[in-house]
């Protein structure tokens, strides 16, 4: 019996009351705000609840909105019940500065790699995942690029790793290089 | 004792049905080409080298906002009102100097994003795939020119929209590129230097 | 090695037995070391040619007509190549392997009958003595894979110890089958006993028993010499290259040359024991003009074998370690025991009363001969299969 | 950078030992590194590692239009490039409601079903060089190429395509093009497919080395969010062609493979495979229909709709499409400000179908590691973006 968004965030509502800060039913996709210390047990009411079931995880993202006010990240769980074809959407607002949430991995498995991924890029920490490391980038590397106020770094373990100055630089002046052979007339002024 | 003799057959008759498909392919056409000696007939569309007609470039920096590598630089000021009126090819008129038109081929994705916005239509890929080279700096080409002739005259006016691209392969042409495909002949003419 | 003492004997003559002997010895042995030598080089290029053919490609074609140096331009490189040492390598132990490995390889050949004199040496416990010099590599095997201190190689080579002692048994049991109605384990009473033409060869009588006892045989030999589907010891997709991951230059192409003799070896003991050695199909086409054909004839069978080898490799996926061993004790163990029980029991069995006697003289060749003429007629229909598949892909 | 290691010495058994499996391994499909704690041949433990192939393309995405990110998803999954792309071109089309025209939507249909066939050709040929079958690999890739000449007469490009635009298509097809596809697929259905079954699927060996091994049950299928034919492999018929259809995905008639086990537990690394050989299958059903659609079609402008100037209002879309790997979804969010996205975030089927490789991998021998990783069919460029 599938559900539709309104429908789902009354059964939440109707469980958790105020952990539940707001409901957007005028969006694409409409979703709910969940405060972020109840977000554990709401996946698992979500998932364990014989009507609403939700066993996938299909995404989980994480947004960083420096200039709203206040400053926020959110974290987004796109959910589908694969019993009864209907998706919601979650979402979680955390403070910029040490963003800190529980885990939902004991809910959905995919969401360890998900949430290192969160980690990883956003430096959003995990509270009770099972092994919360850098996923995608190097064991080594500082900071999470996916911040808005991110700043490439010159240089990675002595390495130079914005290539771009150089290469402005390098077509900026120097000598001609010329344009190499061009063989033939080309052609294809016009195609497609 | 059942299990085990059809599994011996079935492991046995299965790696003959195996072995008769690879000895059929012994004698089937090879699709093997000598790439060197004989070449792959490119289909016109094909997108390989960039290239940049300098002489209809407006200046106007479409192609290098289009661009999603930004592989290509642009350096431009305005053009001297009292010099003479230069023209692109379709007739639209330059109204700036292109001191820098750089592409940096190493850093080309081959999107072909750069030549849809051109307004003169000067920039486009062509079918040329054979520009390896030792050094990856032989890889910028610099396009500006000293010497270059810009039209003076306006060859024609401005027409409102140039005619569809007629240069569809031939209908019912071999569809596979290896086949001989001729290239279409270019659509106008390199229009001639009337001036300087 | 006879032949060439009694050749020798008029050269040499007056001179002390033991200095004859040597030259002989010497001279085999060249022989058979450039055979060796060069012979991997066609293996090499008929295995990349064939790979390409089964596979729509053409496989090498830059380096000579049809790239028919190719190989030799591989082993050039191979030579020239340094030969890299891992810092932690056992060095004495990783130099050691591929020579154990290539001699045991290279022993084989001394039993081989190429002709009625043209044997090296003809051991009347030939066969006893193939069995045992094969396994020699390895030892040379597990030498590479523990010098080398690298993982993979030491899981080929583990991979490979138990496969050569388990597979050893079917091929030992189902050559037992040959040794027992010949009664004799000399490799030239082996070819002897099948004298007559192709009705004669064991491959076709005792029908079905000893078709079956060469499939073992050829199976067994498959996975001695680690070919594929057997090819686990180095299956390049699991264990990069297993025992000889860290091989390089000259030691690599070492190992590589072993391989193909192996393969030659196996294929000729099995052309040896079933399928006539270097006795032609009909006895008129043993000579001609004088000269015998005998090694003509073994090569021709040696080498069909080692087409069927690569043929195999090219058609096959590699099966798992587990799995491997079910096929070594559970299917290939039985059927080669009960083969060594019925066939013993039946050489005991008079040829002219009950028995395979009279079934084998009238009927069983023929059936054999059918079934194999079958198949060889099923590859000429699929040759036209492709043929017509070629001319109706260029037409549409 | 000192390599992490998952285990101590300390940690391990004495007969225990761990074994770096990749980066440089031949068969982990890219840049992989597993490391693998193995007693003898028997996987005790495995550990995934990937971000060697990571390309930001999510931090790309956020500094380029609209556009300019297609030719960036074209190089995700870099042997499936147009459906990554439609499913970014589905995304952004959804947030600015553009509807495109049937015309282009049965263009796009015959693409991504191309694209499938060529996408699982490799997946089922390189699995087979997983198990050590050389040959049908060989045989696929020439079919292949065939289809990546469809596509370069098409757009002019054999692996990075750059069609799928949001709103339209970069060009329309060739004259000629039905005919040729339809060649196409004669030759395919009639020698290549039935071909592959016989020589590679239905070879004894293989059913043994892959029947029953890395047996995935649809609980864990769908707690891992496993997508595509790994989620058919385990017996669910879960297809977003037919559940939720796009592109008219709707007015074709085709079936959804399952998993059966034939010859032992659904869910095995043969049921993730045979889904795709049957899939392919499928797709050449599909792409005839769609042929018979687009004669009958008439002709419009695939850029008619394609906006000159890309720039949805402020909001926020997921969209999912039926990669030929699983499920692509893209999370889209526009600040209604800029020309650029604001987030892009992919949830790439292999991603997650990486992710359970370690609940499967336990205890399994090392053979089956390659196996396991073949038939969950992964492109590290997908799961490392």
């Amino acid at each position: 019996m599938s559900l539709d968004a309104a429908a789902i965030h009354e059964r939440l509502q109707a469980k958790f009351g105020q952990k539940l800060s707001h409901f957007e039913a005028a969006a694409k996709q409409p979703f709910a705000v969940v405060a972020a210390d109840a977000i554990a047990d709401v996946a698992a009411f979500l998932k364990a609840d014989p009507e609403l079931a939700f066993d996938n995880l299909m995404c989980l993202s994480a947004v960083d909105y420096p200039k709203e006010m206040p400053p926020r990240m959110e974290m987004v769980y796109h959910l589908l019940s694969y019993r009864h074809a209907h998706q919601f959407v979650l979402k979680v607002h955390l403070p910029r500065e040490e963003p800190r949430l529980p885990s939902v991995e004991a809910s959905w498995g995919v969401a360890n790699w998900h949430e290192r991924e969160a980690f990883d890029l956003f430096g959003i920490v995990f509270e009770g995942h099972s092994d919360l490391r850098r996923i995608l980038l190097p064991d080594d590397w500082q900071g999470h690029p996916l911040r808005k106020d991110w700043q490439d770094p010159d240089f990675y373990n002595g390495m130079h790793v914005k290539p771009t100055a150089q290469m402005a630089e390098r077509a900026a002046g120097g000598e001609a290089i010329g344009i190499g052979p061009f063989a033939f007339t080309p052609p294809n002024k016009h195609v497609g | 004792m059942k299990q085990w003799l059809t599994d011996l057959w079935e492991g046995f008759y299965t790696v003959l049905v195996g072995m008769k498909i690879t000895w059929r392919h012994l004698f089937v056409k090879k699709v093997t080409l000598h790439y060197p000696e004989e070449k792959w007939q490119l289909p016109p569309k094909s997108r390989m080298r960039l290239f940049m007609a300098y002489e209809d470039c407006i200046g106007c920096g479409q192609c290098a906002r289009a661009c999603p590598v930004q592989c290509i630089y642009i350096k431009a000021e305005k053009r001297d009102p009292k010099a003479p009126a230069i023209f692109a090819a379709n007739g639209q008129g330059i109204k700036l100097d292109v001191h820098v038109f750089d592409i940096d081929m190493s850093l080309c994705c081959y999107c072909n994003l750069c030549t849809y916005p051109c307004p003169t239509d000067c920039i486009y890929m062509t079918p040329e795939y054979e520009f390896a080279t030792d050094d990856l700096n032989q890889h910028l080409y610099r396009f500006a020119k000293k010497d270059a002739k810009f039209l003076t005259v306006n060859p024609k006016p401005p027409a409102p929209k140039p005619a569809a691209p007629a240069a569809a392969p031939p209908a019912g042409a071999p569809p596979a590129p290896p086949s001989p495909q001729a290239p279409p002949a270019p659509q106008t003419p390199p229009a001639p230097a009337t001036g300087a | 090695m006879d032949l060439l003492s009694s050749l020798l004997g008029g050269v040499l003559a007056g001179q002390p037995a033991w200095l004859l002997a040597l030259v002989a010895a010497l001279i085999c042995a060249t022989l058979l070391v450039t055979f060796m030598a060069l012979g991997p080089i066609a293996y090499v290029y008929a295995e990349t040619k064939l790979a390409g053919f089964f596979q729509d490609r053409i496989g090498p074609k830059r380096v000579g007509p049809h790239g028919l140096l190719q190989t030799i331009a591989d082993a050039v490189k191979l030579m020239f190549k340094e030969a890299i040492f891992p810092a932690a390598a056992d060095k004495f132990l990783f130099v050691l392997a591929p020579c154990l490995v290539v001699v045991g390889a290279f022993l084989g050949f001394v039993v081989i009958p190429f002709g009625t004199r043209l044997q090296t040496a003809d051991l009347n416990i030939g066969l006893f003595y193939v069995v045992a010099v094969s396994s020699l590599s390895t030892v040379g095997i597990i030498m590479a894979g523990w010098a080398s201190n690298n993982k993979y190689a030491l899981f080929g080579a583990m991979r490979s110890a138990a496969q050569i002692v388990s597979y050893e048994i079917p091929a030992v049991f189902s050559m037992l089958v040959i040794v027992m109605i010949v009664g004799s384990l000399s490799l030239q009473d082996v070819v002897n006993a099948q004298h007559g033409g192709i009705g004669y060869w064991f491959l076709f009588r005792y029908f079905p028993l000893n078709l079956i006892a060469f499939l073992v045989f050829f199976t067994a030999s498959l996975a001695e010499c680690n070919r594929a589907p057997f090819d686990i010891p180095e299956a390049e997709s699991e264990l990069v290259a297993g025992f000889h991951t860290e091989y390089s230059g000259f030691f690599f192409a070492m190992f590589f040359m072993a391989e193909y003799t192996e393969m030659f070896i196996v294929s000729a003991v099995a052309s040896v024991l079933f399928l006539g050695g270097y006795l032609a199909p009909h006895p008129m086409l043993q000579t001609v003009g004088g000269l015998g054909l005998g090694p003509l004839w073994l090569f021709l069978k040696a080498f069909t074998l080692i087409f069927i080898m690569m043929w195999l490799r090219w058609t096959l996926p590699r099966l798992r370690v587990d799995q491997l061993m079910h096929v070594a004790w559970k299917v290939l163990l039985p059927i080669s025991m009960t083969l060594a029980v019925v066939v013993g029991g039946l050489v005991l069995v008079p040829a002219t009363r009950w028995g395979f006697g009279l079934w084998d003289r009238t009927w069983a060749w023929v059936v054999a001969i059918g079934i194999v003429a079958y198949l060889i007629v099923g590859m000429f229909r699929a040759i036209q299969w492709s043929r017509t598949r070629n001319r109706v892909m260029a037409t549409s | 950078m000192a390599i992490e290691t998952a285990w101590t010495a300390a940690e391990l058994d004495t007969d225990e030992m761990v074994l770096q499996m990749g980066p440089q391994h031949p068969s982990t499909h890219g840049v992989l590194r597993i490391e693998l704690r193995t007693d003898g041949e028997v996987v005790k433990a495995a550990r995934p590692h990937i971000g060697y192939l990571h390309r930001c393309f999510e931090k790309h995405s956020e500094n380029v239009d609209y556009p300019g990110v297609i030719p960036y998803t074209d190089r995700m999954d870099y042997v499936a490039s147009m459906g990554n792309s439609l499913g970014y071109a589905l995304a952004v089309e959804k947030l600015m409601a553009i509807e495109v025209s049937p015309y282009v939507q049965t263009i796009r249909v015959i693409m991504a079903e191309l694209q499938r066939i060529a996408s699982h050709c490799i997946a089922v040929g390189t699995y087979g060089m997983d198990i050590g079958a050389f040959t049908p690999f060989l045989h696929l890739l020439r079919d292949r190429e065939k289809i990546l000449d469809l596509f370069e007469w098409t757009c002019g490009a054999r692996l990075l395509y750059n069609y799928n635009w949001i709103g339209g298509l970069s060009h329309d097809v060739p004259d000629g093009f039905v005919r040729a596809c339809r060649q196409f697929l004669r030759e395919y259905e009639a020698i290549t497919h039935p071909e592959l079954m016989d020589l590679l699927i239905g070879n004894k060996i293989f059913i043994k080395r892959t029947a029953g091994v890395g047996v995935c049950p649809v609980e864990l299928a769908i707690n891992y969010d496993l997508t595509g034919p790994n989620l058919r492999g385990s017996g669910l018929p879960r297809d977003l062609r037919k559940d939720e259809p796009y592109s008219g995905y709707e007015n074709y008639q085709f079936e959804v493979p399952v998993g059966k086990g034939e010859y032992g537990p659904v869910g095995s690394c043969f049921d993730r495979n045979i889904v795709r050989a049957h899939e392919m299958a499928e797709s050449a059903k599909i792409i005839h229909q769609a042929m018979d659609r687009l004669e009958k079609l008439d002709k419009s402008d695939v850029r008619e709709k394609v906006p000159k100037r890309v720039k949805p209002a402020k909001g926020e879309i997921y969209a999912r499409s039926e990669a030929p790997r699983g499920q692509l979804g893209y999370y889209v969010v526009a600040d209604g400000t800029g020309v650029n996205p604001y987030r892009v975030k992919v949830k790439s089927p292999c991603f997650t179908a990486m992710s359970v490789f370690h609940v499967l991998a336990k205890g399994m021998y090392l053979a089956d590691i390659i196996a396991l990783i073949g038939s969950l069919d992964v492109v590290l460029g997908e799961i490392d973006r």
